[in-house]
């Protein structure tokens, strides 16, 4: 590994994985090579000529594709065909959702990184692209769902009367529903939260949310460890509290997933058409099927007065802050891949996808068929 | 027998010194005053015991006897009737009456000393008794005439200079006679230096403002203890002079603590000079009433349903946190507390909102002033944290008022209202407000970050 | 000098009472000071105990002294009567709560 | 005054100005009839039977303006000319801005009320549209510059780096500014304000913000009534302290006014160019000619890099809240003028703009030209 | 003279009650122990002067003088010389050697009864003397030993049950002496008595839990005052026995309070009985000192640099509102409050900057962890709340550590750690906390925010 | 009983006394118990004024006994000593910082 190459994102795509910092710390620490595109960053106001301070060489896409050994990538590089040379690819791939990504790559000499199956233990926090764009994506959810929304967020007494604070119910505690939580929080609504993992009920509550569980004797037996072992009749309870949740919430911000699998189905659409007109639903899970049974993904859609927005890739919205994260995720992980010496390494195993055209990946080789 | 009436003394002895130290605990107040009684109750039976061993005539029994049921039943009587508004008046009537018996004590047994021989040592123990006794007596007479609302102020410069020559008097007169230069027997000095005192604790209390009747009825409970104690050094008794000590200790000690919590010194009560209060620089007289620190928390610890009521004030402090804490504190020993919330307090619609939010303070406990207004009278207290216009009456019944016909927060028709703001200052509206005149209202001056502060404090120890 | 000497118990005695007496109040929350005050009054009237000895050396027939006597010794018991139960009305105010 | 009468408003204009609230609070207290156009306010999720369960009439355009003795509006009605009958026009008509909408009134037997010229006491609070409409804004216009600020607003402290808290400045603590400031601090921003009233210093401290204010002497002199007496030296001190502040600052809010007057222009363009890459403008002042000199009233414009939101109308944004406030204001104005008795009346002869069509406020009686 | 003698004996026992007084507030803290040695002084010249009337043989007055001497001289060179940590310890010294001076002075003092004739009251003193002196003088020497480091604990049967003989022993050897049925001299009954004293004093602290060490000072030391106290009643000694009283009436008191304090029963303390952490659960045995919220407390106060690392419990705990309270209170002390976050301190990121946000806590204290990391030396004392895996050194040093490279906060770089948790569970990634075992770290075990209150309440004492 | 009556002082002395040494620890805050304990470790040194005197009773010649008397006083003030410097040391402490 002795060059590394960036080429544009898609259209669609609108942060970076490197930027200007992180360039120069891979060519100063680690003694990389660093190709990059022309009009790389243009997009976030970042020119050129920055990254050619920090030591980078920009030349055209095809040049890099056919010099660097190491492509780093947040989507599939188009128009780029692995040949015969031994090539490494780091990326967010998701191939576990989209097995079939990782076709072109069999039998073909290249390795791939995904970086979104790096186990989410704490040493890998720091390369941890699942983690740092879910923060900021649950962070924008609920400012796009303020922005759908015709009413106030904050209570406001006023000598014309008092305007209520919008309750926001968060479904799915993992690290995009804490920061729905929090930030919802911050704006003055009132908050509450689900999620099937007993661990969460306190991580909610630590953030001053009230967290939604099944009342009853059910659940203290249950606790601990409910999610594996659920009765039809708990599920149903819990179902019903959902729904009765959701009628009475005026924002709902779903963010429940099920690694490589589709997401969890938590707001029929009886529960959607229940819901009070001029609600937001912000359904984070649609690029995997979404929560909400209306959700259309990638788009935003009025359903019966409702506002559903399917988008599964919030942080796009704040490219300059994403990029900034996934630039220090990405450097992290190069720099551990680089300084890793161990024969088998747990953090590279999981996130190697294929080992030089060949699937490696327990998860994939198993069930390579889509759930 | 001699050995029970010791060791009887000595357990009263300790209870005195125990039920003042329970006292002085909240929680362990009212076992401390039973305690405390029951010391009394048995000084009083040993000193019976000890009597039966010399003979007592039946009639001075009888005397006795009487006047002690008639003291205990007109006591009690009299405590049970009164309204705790008059509690502080009852108490220095009481005192008086302590120091009544201290000046009767001491004349009679003038009279004694004057056929004996003399011993000088008695002589002088007995007129500090009788002196400090008449000053007690008759000082606390004037101050519960003006808790009372009988007697006025009066800080005319006869009193003041009258009193300096009775002090005068009251030092010179022992002396010329133990010198010898008083031509009149031990018992006239003793008489005239009784009338002297009397007078002179009339001129003393006389040109002490009413607000500062409390420390003024400490000191003279002192006087009281300090005079009990020289009875009983005449009498050689150990439970007169342990408890005349204590409560003359204490008792000056408690004055010097209630002037600080007024903040005030003791000179300047005793001056009679009174504190400038910050209203004064306004033309219009509002008969204000201040409130102390101490004086709030005690309200809200009785209190079983309490209203804040914040306002522009909360926010310039930045107290909302330590308002929320009060909200804890108070809930945690089960007040019910609900913050009233005026359309328009503070300087921007939701001001209020953002200050409690940031508390951490739950909507449950917000309450909009339509919904409760109809309901103000069943508040205990009502604190207001820096506000005022939005509770101005004047809005109600004023109608030459700016704000007349604004909506407010009923707070004048709750029991008890405590305003917390800094000065006399009038709120955004430039209007004077007239619940701060009212009855049930209480002004506290001080920033409301520190007052706060205090009041938790306060409350924490009880 | 020879006065110290000759009086030594009672001056420890005396100080300890000061000490005990000032330290007792030192620490009282400020809510007490009204209570405490009205039962330190009630404590003074130990000041009876005074009168009584007193009346009981007075020779019956003197009626006026007897007379003041009497009244000295109803003023003590009103002090001491009215003084413990008027500071039980007012801390009873404390347990009203809780 | 019996009838009251109401008509769609303008496509542009998202609010009403009576719900069914206050509609039959009108019917029930103040006995009056009320007349309004079908489908009156179906846009906020409204329909005509939730008027029709209040007591409204429901009538089409032409027969509520034929009929109504007193018709309400927000903007001026479209294809409505006043003829020789007795009319009372209670809206929000910004005259003083714009003295030629006082033209077509003017000789026809029509009373105008414009509510924008309540006066700001204690006791118009609960008429005061300029209050409701300047807090929903304040609160909006953070919202929106979050929206497009591609950078977080609160400081996330990550395992790849720390994002910065956002800078926010905002130009006048009137009650917008300082809705926007407490706004902007909960989302965990640092706020800095200025004003030239000041009052507000302490005003916008209680909000836990800090003041901008020219240091040094001068100040401590001037204090209590610089707006009046501004020297030279003073003015350019302080317009050096807000190029300087800006600079720094990622949004800026603008929101200083003067009733009547062109807003004071209080970000140069010089100012303006040397803001850094990806800061948002939102200039509420916009209509009445914007603080920041590159505004563009009505637009949100890309000017070098950075946006520029031009938009003195934000509460249009959250329609359902500003309807709230709204129909609230006119109800309690409309109450007022009911029950009104006195002979002169600070908050009725303040409001009116012309009665029977001659124009009786003296503020545009001495000033007609615009400023 | 003997006037002199008594009036300095009154002073000097006035001026042991003010030095205690003084000595209990910290301002005065310092007045107070000069104030208490003046007294001493004073005892010591009046003892002398009192000497002066009697012929003292020269011999045993230089005996006197150069045992005085030597006493001062070596107890100020090892009052210099001991580290802070070592203080302990060496108060057990000293109050062994009080406790060692009482035996020797009943050893002797018993030689000169046996002589005269027998005054069963002074005897019965003597020996009582004789075996509170003798228990303090040994067990204080265990307890030095103990917390020196040089004496292991032993709570075998053997030691257990030969102290309950021993004090059977020491009571009943008496009362057979004094019913006459122990055929031995009265002094041969003292060195008995004080033998066994001894003894007993060693098998009574021997099986104390290490930690509870400062307690049985405590409680030694009471001892020894009460050993005085009744030395004082043999020689007539005001001084000494007001001394002695004090000293012992608060020394009881200190021991329960310290008791208190360390949420433990005397009892338990006195059988030995640990209190059992929870971490006792855990396989591996980490040496985990404990502190007591005074002790941080005290802690923070002479700190002039302090860090606060707040993590996850922070949160759960909901304390932010008083973490924030306590950062305003050590500013008010010019005392440097940096608040490090670590990047994934709590749950997700920036939860840390959202409590800390909450609690109004200026960006400008926040500091990153790279920042600080290098400068970890210099806090004065670093109070981690609620935090664990962020500040685990196995991170740095234990390859095996499944967060091995994980980059942590140095806490364990810093001169004191306290570590806020409410038991020894641990963190999110399940491996135990190397830290908790290191030499300057101690924990404080109980919930955040009881404890962040309970720290509070403290400071605000200081 | 008799013997109450005969040392009626000396028990009003131990009980001052006792009561002294509690109430004046009693709102002791926790911080100072360590220096407290060590302030009254210093004042039971009192012992050695015993140690004087007793030792001034004893026969010049009889020099086991005044070995043990020097050691006894050795002890006492070293107690003294001691106990009063670290004191003073731990409390310097305090006032390190305002
Ligand atoms: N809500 C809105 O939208 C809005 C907007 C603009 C204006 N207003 C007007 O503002 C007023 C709001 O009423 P309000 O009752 O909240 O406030 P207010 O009438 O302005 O009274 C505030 C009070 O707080 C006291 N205060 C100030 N700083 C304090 C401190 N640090 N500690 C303790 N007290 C302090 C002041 O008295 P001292 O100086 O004596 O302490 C003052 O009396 C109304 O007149 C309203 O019309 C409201
Ligand atoms: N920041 C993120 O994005 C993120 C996301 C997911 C996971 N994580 C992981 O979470 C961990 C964060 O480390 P951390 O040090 O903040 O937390 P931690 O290692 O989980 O430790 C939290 C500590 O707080 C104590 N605690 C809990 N409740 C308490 C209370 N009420 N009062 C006092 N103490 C209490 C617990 O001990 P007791 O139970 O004994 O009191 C526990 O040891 C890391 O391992 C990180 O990888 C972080
Ligand atoms: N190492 C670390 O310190 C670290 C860092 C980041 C995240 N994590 C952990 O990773 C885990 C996943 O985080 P994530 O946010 O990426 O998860 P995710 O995006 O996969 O899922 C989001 C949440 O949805 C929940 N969910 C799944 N099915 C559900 C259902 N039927 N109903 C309701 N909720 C449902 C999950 O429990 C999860 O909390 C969490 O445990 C998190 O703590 C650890
Ligand atoms: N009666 C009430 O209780 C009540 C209710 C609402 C508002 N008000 C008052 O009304 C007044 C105006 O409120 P508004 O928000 O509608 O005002 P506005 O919209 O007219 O102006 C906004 C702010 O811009 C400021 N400004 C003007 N020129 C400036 C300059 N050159 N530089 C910087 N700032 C400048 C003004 O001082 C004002 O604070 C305020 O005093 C407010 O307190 C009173």
């Amino acid at each position: 590994m002795k060059t590394i190459g960036l080429v544009k994102e898609p259209e669609f795509e609108t942060r970076v994985c490197l930027l200007p910092k992180e360039a120069s710390l891979l060519i100063k620490q680690l003694s990389l090579e660093v190709l990059i595109e022309e009009g790389y960053a243009k997009h976030l106001g970042i020119s050129d000529s920055a990254y050619v301070d920090a030591g980078v060489k920009m030349q055209s896409r095809a040049e890099v594709l056919s010099t660097a050994d190491t492509l780093l990538t947040i989507n599939e590089i188009e128009g780029f065909t692995p040949g015969e040379e031994q090539r490494v690819l780091i990326g967010i791939f998701n191939m576990l959702f989209y097995p079939e990504r990782t076709e072109k790559y069999l039998g073909k000499n290249t390795t791939v990184y995904s970086l979104d199956l790096l186990p989410r233990t704490t040493l890998a926090q720091s390369m941890d692209v699942l983690s740092s764009m879910a923060s900021i994506a649950g962070y924008r959810a609920v400012l796009k769902a303020a922005g759908y929304y015709e009413n106030s967020f904050p209570m406001f007494t006023t000598a014309a009367g008092t305007l209520t604070p919008a309750k926001v119910l968060v479904l799915g505690a993992g690290v995009a529903g804490l920061q729905a939580i929090a930030t919802a929080r911050r704006l003055g609504a009132v908050v509450e939260a689900f999620d099937v993992r007993s661990s969460t009920k306190e991580e909610v509550r630590s953030l001053g949310a009230k967290f939604v569980e099944v009342e009853g004797a059910q659940e203290a037996k249950d606790a601990g460890g409910y999610a594996i072992a659920q009765s039809e009749e708990f599920l149903k309870k819990q179902k019903e509290l959902i729904h009765d949740r959701a009628r009475n919430a005026n924002i709902v911000i779903c963010t429940a997933n099920i690694p490589g699998k589709k997401a969890p189905l938590l707001l029929a659409k009886a529960t959607v058409d229940a819901m009070n007109p001029g609600s937001v639903i912000v359904d984070m899970a649609a690029e995997q099927g979404g929560n909400c049974e209306v959700t259309e993904a990638g788009k935003t859609i009025t359903y019966n007065e409702l506002t559903v927005v399917g988008d599964s890739h919030l942080a796009r919205e704040v490219s300059q802050a994403a990029s900034q994260l996934l630039s220090a995720n990405y450097f992290n992980f190069l720099k551990y891949l680089v300084q890793s010496t161990k024969e088998e390494d747990l953090l590279l195993d999981k996130s190697r996808v294929i080992g030089n055209g060949v699937i490696t990946n327990p998860l994939l080789t198993d069930k390579p068929e889509r759930v | 027998m001699n050995v029970l009436v010791d060791v009887g003394y000595l357990i009263a002895t300790v209870s005195f010194l125990g039920g003042l130290k329970f006292m002085s605990s909240p929680k362990s107040a009212r076992l401390g005053n039973s305690v405390a009684a029951i010391g009394m109750i048995l000084a009083v039976l040993c000193t019976f015991i000890a009597l039966k061993t010399q003979t007592v005539p039946t009639t001075n029994i009888i005397v006795i006897a009487v006047a002690i049921v008639l003291g205990t039943v007109i006591g009690k009587l009299m405590a049970d009737k009164v309204e705790m508004t008059a509690m502080p008046q009852l108490i220095s009537l009481f005192n008086g009456a302590g120091g009544g018996c201290a000046v009767l004590l001491g004349v009679v047994e003038a009279k004694q000393q004057g056929i004996g021989d003399p011993n000088i040592g008695m002589q002088l123990l007995l007129l500090l008794g009788l002196v400090t006794g008449a000053v007690a007596a008759s000082g606390s007479a004037i101050a519960y005439g003006k808790l009372a609302g009988k007697t006025k102020d009066n800080k005319g410069a006869a009193v003041v200079f009258g009193s300096r020559i009775l002090l005068g008097l009251i030092l010179l007169l022992p002396l010329l006679y133990f010198v010898g230069l008083l031509p009149i027997s031990f018992e006239s000095t003793a008489y005239a230096l009784a009338i002297i005192a009397l007078v002179y604790g009339v001129v003393f209390v006389l040109p002490i403002g009413g607000a500062d009747m409390p420390v003024v009825i400490s000191l003279l409970n002192s006087i009281t203890g300090i005079a009990t104690a020289l009875a009983g050094f005449v009498y050689g008794n150990k439970a007169m002079i342990s408890g005349g000590i204590f409560v003359g200790a204490a008792g000056i000690l408690l004055t010097l603590l209630m002037c600080k919590a007024m903040n005030r010194s003791l000179i300047k009560v005793l001056a009679g000079k009174f504190k400038k209060t910050k209203a004064s620089a306004d033309t219009e007289v509002q008969n204000i009433k201040e409130i102390t620190v101490s004086e709030t928390a005690m309200q809200l610890s009785f209190a079983s349903k309490i209203a804040i009521i914040p306002g522009y004030g909360l926010a310039v402090a930045q107290a909302q946190h330590l308002c929320g804490q009060l909200q804890q504190l108070l809930a945690k020993r089960e007040t019910q507390v609900d913050f009233i919330i005026h359309p328009v307090a503070g300087r921007m619609p939701g001001h209020m909102n953002v200050l409690l939010a940031e508390a951490n303070i739950d909507y449950e406990h917000l309450k909009e002033m339509d919904e409760v207004n109809s309901d103000m009278a069943h508040y205990d207290t009502v604190l207001i944290i820096g506000a005022n216009d939005v509770v101005n009456p004047a809005a109600e019944n004023n109608p030459d008022s700016p704000i007349f016909g604004m909506p407010i927060v009923k707070a004048y028709q709750s029991k008890q209202v405590v305003v917390m703001k800094r000065g006399m200052s009038k709120g955004y509206a430039g209007v004077s407000n007239d619940l701060f005149g009212m009855d049930n209202c209480s002004l506290l001056f001080g920033d409301a970050k520190d007052s706060l502060q205090n009041i938790i404090n306060q409350l924490k120890l009880i | 000098m020879e006065f110290i000497h000759n009086n030594l118990e009672i001056i420890y005695f005396v100080i300890f009472c000061v000490f005990i007496g000032i330290e007792v109040i030192a620490n009282v929350p400020a809510i007490l000071h009204t209570p405490l005050m009205s039962g330190a009054n009630a404590i003074s009237g130990i000041i009876m105990v005074g009168a009584v000895i007193m009346i009981s050396q007075v020779p019956p027939t003197n009626y006026v002294t007897l007379a003041l006597g009497g009244i000295a010794v109803f003023f003590g018991a009103l002090n001491i009567s009215g003084g413990f139960f008027v500071t039980g009305r007012m801390l009873k105010m404390f347990n009203t709560k809780k």
